[in-house]
């Protein structure tokens, strides 16, 4: 038609964002397989990054609801995050003879490269879950992966702050980069910045996962004293950041003018969506839908089937527009095409 | 129990036991203090638009009340020369139970707090018992309590963050203001203030501190050391608690895990502390002004922008130099006239 | 005493305590008569101290009764409850914490008692204080860390909060308790506590006294308690009492009188050790020589500055200036450092065992063997046979009781710890020892049997050595030369016949008026 | 610095001078022991099948060997009287520098290991240098050091994993085996029977007891009290180092932060220890019971699949109990004699 280009280029961030917003639909990762003939009986070991966090347990007992039923047994190797118990979890792994190991959320398997190798000699394939984007490479010795949009995620985040701020965003991202998932997101944030708003300011501040508590609030409240027109906090993982970025804020007094997006979609801070007064807009995560991908991807390897090459884990924006769908508890607004979906891809009624 | 005896005493007897000059007790005893103003120089000469604005100091001072408030919990029992390893957790468990009556219960916040308190108070009197009573050392008592703790803390919130305090709490802590400082900053320094009075002012802290350097002698002096001590650990155990209300006031949130990480600062602080104002003994008022000096280092190299690394290597030297000047202020001394 | 009208101001009977398998007390009986000085006697480990302790509340005993005033009181005692009852003590250890100020020390009782809550003004303590030493004519400050005091400064301080705590109870209430107070007292120390004794009985206040040496039991005492074993020997009048009468009820023979010690003069033998110009924080230019075969002791009045010299000899505190030449060995005394002393052969007994000694809570015999250890030690591994075994003979020629190499050092009695300690370095053989009060709190008997062994060694093995004290009787039964120090210098030397104890007290006054006269003129 | 002479003696030596029975010596020696035959036995009758087999205890076993190096680094210093709260911080910087040298700049694996021994020599080195020269107080000093050594390694690593490490390493820490269990374990056996061997039967090791007992009658004994304490700070900072080679071996990799949440199960441990085997003081055997008992336990709920809450809330009244139980042996013992 005769209209020229967008009226002004953080549009584009918009349309991303609104691209975003609907449930999303199940699309088959790969070619549909008899599940309980290929795997039942067989045993999952699943060694979360650490059973303290919520998330990573939630989708751990999904996983072990959802393959219950195929005839699938799942182990759970509760540990609090130390590399010593991960590297016990392998061996309890290899000794009761498990058929995949999975590790799962943060558990990074370069880190556990020995008895990996020792697993895969056993013939027990190590399923790496939730911890690299599509585009990175993975560690060696893996037999499979289920991957995570992170790069999207972060592209989402920052349209947020560009969208929400009509072009003039002033953004803080606060990094963990300790964590894997890291890289991508900060790179769908660069991207998008430089696509959608170049005469943004972007700031970048970092801390350790064990530092989370006492450094976020002093270092973003550093920040949004040397620079007033600082607009928006980029949180990158909701549950580990938020509250300490709301603190910073209220304690800044500058509720109302500095925002926060943020990714992850745990209940407790898409609650903080809801309420609007700092956290404008959540990229949630779907831990079932998550949870069904592992199964999915874990029980073709056990089967001896080809590995699936993209799980197709899809992220939903969750903002004021939309935040109802999420429901009194904060876990729906999915619908139901996955469940139904991955039932009939592997052959159940 | 009588190992222990000495066990946390910060000072230096032997160099004391060499009379010094008025200048350079006065270098001891102002050296941090010193060197925090030195800190404030150079970020200021550094950033002088930034660093050098009310704002900013609004931001270091308010910033750290539950740093200064679990510093303060940590100095009864070290008078006393016991260590509580257990505050953190005590802090992130009166947090995370005021959150639960709060929010899941829908308890007003007034009875949440005093509920907060009041399970403060029973971690101290449960440390207390089982230091005095079965007279284990309190290093170890504390390290397994504080375990304990954060166990049941992730029991009780099944390892969820519970959010949507009561906004009342959150504007007394960090939302209303005096001069432009949260109200947080003036509880932390209250009871600092009132600390120092008893410590300094009032025969129980006196006693606490001959139960601290000597057991046995406060025994012989007819000093009711068991009681002390376990009076002690109920300080303790009820300023961590008020520090988790504070907390969860200043996020509006409690998470079950994020307050073990403030163990480490504030032993940092305390000893750090006790090289100042009063040299040789934990002091509330050196902590105070050991957390700030810390804190106003870091917040400089934020406005910086350096990388999170400098801001280790800052805070783990400037702990080592900070003590080193006051010691180098006695030895100076102490070389001179001896 | 049926005549006696009044009951006895604190009465103690049948007291037991054990501790494991040693039995400090059994059955024993006390009673102090108001207006009394009460003597408490018995060897080392005899069970004096942990009687005291058990007044004081610190030790809960087995068994007993207390009678204060007639009326009964329970039991163990309560922390703090001494004081209601009008008790008051000066600890063998003098109960001080030397990491802490003189002023808070002294404030203990009120510090530790609930009654004030509010407000120290320590200022006005300070004040107080100030006056109080002033009272007693001692010049100590009551800000400096009790660290920094000497041992007889401590000691005084340990009495005088004592006697102010008796007085504050009210004229003629009270009961002073002194566990061996007066070992690290000069002459005049024990004048001005005697005196101060004497005024409070005269008060009517009981006091109970505890010391090894007879002739001030004698000097002070009505009547005395004797224990032996734990066990209860008798109470007897001290008037009606002879010396030996004495000594047999404690040791339980009669003890073999040392007569007259021989001196002779050895000045004219070769010189082994020469001292020059040594000075430190109170002596100044001090030489002196010591000659082979020859005991030498160093005294003088508080301040002289005698105790500062085994110190300054063996590096344990910095010298200002001085050498030492023993044997042909030359050493610098400013760089000296306590571990090239004892390379070179030189041992230090300090004065104050508890925190220079040895470590309390650690068996005797890892104490006695720490400076011996290479001994034991055979290239692949300490023998710690070997060392059980003559520590257990070590521990029986010092007559350390109980003899058990593997109770920990601070269940020793204060006397055997002493003991302890002399073994400890004489075992070392060194070629000079220094020794700082060394049979403090020794009883009698084992203080003949520890001369003897110090003139064995230095007959036999020819070693030298140098004793500095206050107590004179000591240093002229021991010595065979001794220097009197007055204001950090050598004022006087005695030798040979002169070495007595009469000579050496003259020649400290004497010492002490010539510094007065310096002074003035 | 005399202050922290008694300081970390982990005895009540008041309760030990009283000689008891030769029946609550033992029951005090072994508590711990017989604690972890019960825990054996209780999971061994709740999940035999998988509790007690070969594989169970070879898993126990071996994947605990770092964390029993890292508890024994700490002896040294604490039987010397001082605290070394930089181990873990050392760990992880020895096992990051063999790592980068090794994967990044093509080291051969063996000059690797010495460069990362070298390392914690170095770090020891400072750190006893900071205590002994300076006279400051071991607390802060290894608080500053480990916090800044914290920054070192982020700085280095540039806060990324490094993997790749040379298999030779990796197989001779945790592919070989002798008698079905990982060859780290028997070096962690190996080490701590060496230090029993030198606490117990060599001069020094005596030497250092008597220093972290009572400095000043160390000093006054003619021991070189400076150079002990340096000595086992130098010690501690191999001694983590080597802990550091054993982690990177295990992982075939390093990471920047894991090391530190060794450091207070470190501690826990040798505190427990120091109630077992030899009572009273930090020794090498009673830490590795230690270690492997509080493992034992924590491995069984893992294969009950319980929550990870309960696996703290057992870790901290474990703790409390294990001690509690020897404390009472002797306790029993003092009231039945005394
Ligand atoms: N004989 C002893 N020697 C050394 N320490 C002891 C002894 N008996 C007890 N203790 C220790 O000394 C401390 C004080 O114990 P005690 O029972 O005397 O307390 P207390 O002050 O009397 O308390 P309360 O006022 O409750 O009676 C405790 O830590 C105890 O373990
Ligand atoms: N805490 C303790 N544990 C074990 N035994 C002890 C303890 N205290 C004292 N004893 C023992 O009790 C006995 C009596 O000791 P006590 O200190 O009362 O002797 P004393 O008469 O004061 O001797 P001295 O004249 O040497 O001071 C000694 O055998 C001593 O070893
Ligand atoms: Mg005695
Ligand atoms: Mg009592």
């Amino acid at each position: 038609t005769g209209v020229a280009a967008p009226t002004a280029s953080w549009t584009g961030a918009q349309a991303n964002l609104n691209k975003h917003k609907a449930v999303p639909t199940f699309v088959a990762p790969g070619p549909a397989f008899n599940a309980k003939a290929r795997a039942g009986g067989k045993t999952i070991f699943i060694i979360p990054a650490s059973s303290q966090i919520p998330f990573v347990s939630t989708i751990a007992n999904h996983i072990k609801r959802i393959a219950g039923p195929v005839g699938v047994k799942v182990t759970i190797w509760q540990n609090q995050g130390q590399p010593s118990q991960w590297v016990q979890g392998m061996n309890a792994a290899i000794a009761q003879r498990a058929s995949a190991i999975v590790l799962l959320a943060g558990n990074d398997p370069a880190g556990l490269q020995p008895q990996i190798k020792a697993a895969k000699a056993k013939g027990i394939p190590t399923i790496v879950a939730h911890l690299y984007d599509d585009n990175q490479p993975a560690a060696p010795n893996v037999g499979g992966l289920v991957n995570i949009p992170y790069k999207i995620a972060g592209r989402l985040i920052a349209d947020q702050a560009i969208a929400d701020t009509k072009g003039k965003a002033n953004a803080i991202v606060v990094t963990i980069n300790q964590v894997k998932s890291t890289l991508p997101m900060v790179a769908g944030i660069r991207e998008e910045f430089r696509k959608y708003c170049s005469g943004c300011k972007l700031k970048f501040t970092d801390v350790t996962i064990a530092d989370v508590a006492t450094k976020i609030q002093p270092n973003v409240q550093a920040a949004l004293t040397g620079d007033p027109g600082i607009n928006y906090v980029i949180a990158l993982y909701d549950s580990a950041e938020v509250p300490f970025a709301a603190a910073a804020i209220r304690a800044a007094g500058r509720t109302g003018r500095v925002k926060v997006s943020t990714f992850n979609g745990t209940p407790e801070i898409l609650k903080m969506v809801k309420q609007g007064d700092i956290v404008t807009m959540n990229v949630g995560e779907n831990l079932e839908w998550i949870g069904y991908a592992i199964a999915d991807q874990s029980m073709r390897i056990m089967g001896g089937l080809e590995p699936v090459k993209n799980a197709r884990v899809p992220v939903r924006v969750f903002d004021k527009t939309n935040i109802a769908q999420a429901g009194p508890n904060f876990t729906s607004g999915w619908g139901n095409s996955y469940v139904s979906g991955y039932r009939k891809l592997w052959g159940l009624r | 129990m009588i190992s222990t005896t000495e066990s946390t005493e910060p000072a230096n007897p032997a160099a004391r036991e060499r009379s010094r000059s008025r200048v350079a007790d006065l270098m001891e005893r102002y050296a941090l203090l010193g060197a925090w103003g030195l800190v404030i120089v150079v970020f200021g000469v550094l950033r002088p638009e930034t660093f050098l604005t009310t704002a900013n100091f609004s931001t270091i001072f308010g910033s750290q009340a539950i740093l200064v408030v679990l510093t303060l919990a940590l100095l009864p029992p070290l008078t006393a020369g016991d260590y509580d390893l257990s505050v953190a957790a005590t802090m992130g468990l009166s947090g995370m139970t005021l959150a639960i009556l709060n929010v899941d219960h829908g308890w007003s916040i007034a009875m949440a707090i005093v509920a907060a308190v009041v399970v403060g108070l029973l971690v101290g009197l449960i440390n207390g018992a089982l230091v005095v009573l079965l007279g284990i050392d309190s290093l170890i008592v504390t390290l397994g309590t504080s375990t304990f703790i954060a166990g049941v803390i992730l029991w009780i919130s099944d390892s969820q963050t519970i959010s949507g305090i009561s906004q009342p709490l959150i504007d007394v802590v960090v939302v209303n203001r005096f001069l432009g400082i949260p109200l947080a900053f003036y509880y932390g320094i209250a009871l600092g203030v009132i600390m120092f009075y008893v410590f300094e002012y009032m025969p129980v802290g006196r006693r606490l501190l001959f139960v601290g350097r000597g057991r046995n002698v406060a025994r012989l002096s007819g000093i009711r050391v068991a009681r002390l001590r376990w009076g002690a650990f109920i300080a303790s155990g009820v300023i961590s608690a008020f520090a988790g209300v504070l907390y969860t006031g200043t996020l509006g949130s409690a998470d079950p895990t994020s307050s073990l990480s403030f163990l480490l600062p504030a032993f940092a602080a305390a000893f750090l502390g006790a090289t100042t104002i009063m040299p040789g003994r934990f002091n509330p008022l050196g902590s105070i002004a050991a957390v700030y000096f810390l804190v106003t280092g870091i917040t400089g190299l934020q406005l910086l922008g350096v990388q999170t690394f400098v801001q280790q290597l800052f805070y783990g030297s400037a702990l080592v130099l900070a003590v080193a000047l006051s010691q180098l202020a006695r030895r100076r001394d102490a070389a001179g006239s001896g | 005493m049926e005549e006696e009208v009044a009951p006895p101001r604190l009465e103690l009977r049948n007291l037991s305590k054990s501790f494991g398998g040693t039995q400090a007390l059994c059955g024993v009986g006390l009673s102090l008569l108001p207006g009394e000085v009460h003597g408490l006697l018995g060897e080392n480990g005899s069970g004096k101290s942990t009687l005291i302790k058990v007044l004081a509340g610190f030790h809960d005993p087995d068994e007993g009764e207390l009678l204060i005033d007639g009326e009964p009181v329970r039991l163990p005692l309560a922390p703090g409850q001494f004081r209601e009852l009008g008790l008051s003590f000066v600890h063998q250890d003098l109960g001080l914490i030397e990491s802490l100020s003189v002023l808070e020390n002294l404030r203990v009782a009120e510090l530790a008692s609930s009654r004030s809550r509010f407000g120290i003004s320590w200022r006005r303590e300070r004040r107080r204080a100030r006056e109080t030493f002033e009272r007693y004519g001692l010049r100590i400050d009551p800000t400096a860390s009790v660290a920094e005091l000497k041992p007889v400064e401590r000691a005084l301080l340990a009495i005088v909060r004592a006697i102010e705590e008796i007085r504050s109870v009210g004229a003629g209430q009270g009961v002073l308790v002194l566990d061996e107070p007066t070992v690290f007292l000069p002459r005049e120390g024990i004048e001005v506590l005697f005196s101060l004794v004497r005024d409070a009985a005269t008060a009517g206040a009981s006091i109970l006294f505890v010391s090894h040496d007879l002739d001030e039991v004698r000097e002070i005492t009505d009547r005395v308690t004797v224990l032996r074993d734990g066990a209860l020997v008798g109470t007897v009048g001290t008037r009606e009492t002879s010396e030996t009468t004495f000594v047999e009820m404690i040791i339980g023979c009669q003890l073999a009188k040392l007569g007259d010690v021989e001196h002779a003069d050895m000045t004219e033998r070769r010189v082994g050790v020469s001292v020059e110009g040594l000075s430190g924080s109170t002596v100044n230019d001090v030489s002196f020589q010591m000659h082979e075969g020859e005991i030498v002791g160093l005294t003088g009045l508080i301040g002289s500055g005698f105790e500062e010299v085994p110190y300054l000899l063996y590096g344990a505190r910095p010298a200002r200036a001085g050498r030492l030449v023993l044997r042909g060995d030359e050493t610098d005394l400013t760089r000296l450092k306590p571990t090239a002393a004892t390379r070179s052969g030189i041992a230090l007994i300090p004065a104050d065992r508890k925190t220079d000694g040895s470590v309390g809570s650690l068996p005797v015999v890892e104490n006695l063997a720490l400076t011996v250890l290479d001994r034991y030690f055979n290239g692949v591994s300490l023998e710690l046979r070997r060392m059980r075994r003559e520590t257990r003979s070590l521990m029986q020629e010092f007559d350390v009781r109980p003899n058990d190499p593997s109770l920990p050092y601070g269940a020793l009695s204060g006397g055997n710890q002493q003991k302890a300690l002399l073994a400890k370095w004489f075992q070392t053989e060194p070629r000079l020892l220094l020794l700082d009060e060394p049979t403090q709190g020794v009883d009698v008997g084992a203080r003949q049997q520890i001369f003897g062994l110090i003139r064995t060694a230095v007959e036999e093995r020819g070693m030298h050595v140098l004793c500095a004290s206050s107590d004179y009787e000591q240093l002229s039964l021991l010595c065979d030369r001794v220097i009197v120090f007055g204001r950090g210098r050598i004022w006087r030397e005695l030798v040979g016949d002169d070495v007595t104890k009469e000579r050496i007290i003259e020649q400290s006054y004497a010492a002490m008026a010539a510094e007065v006269a310096g002074v003035v003129a």
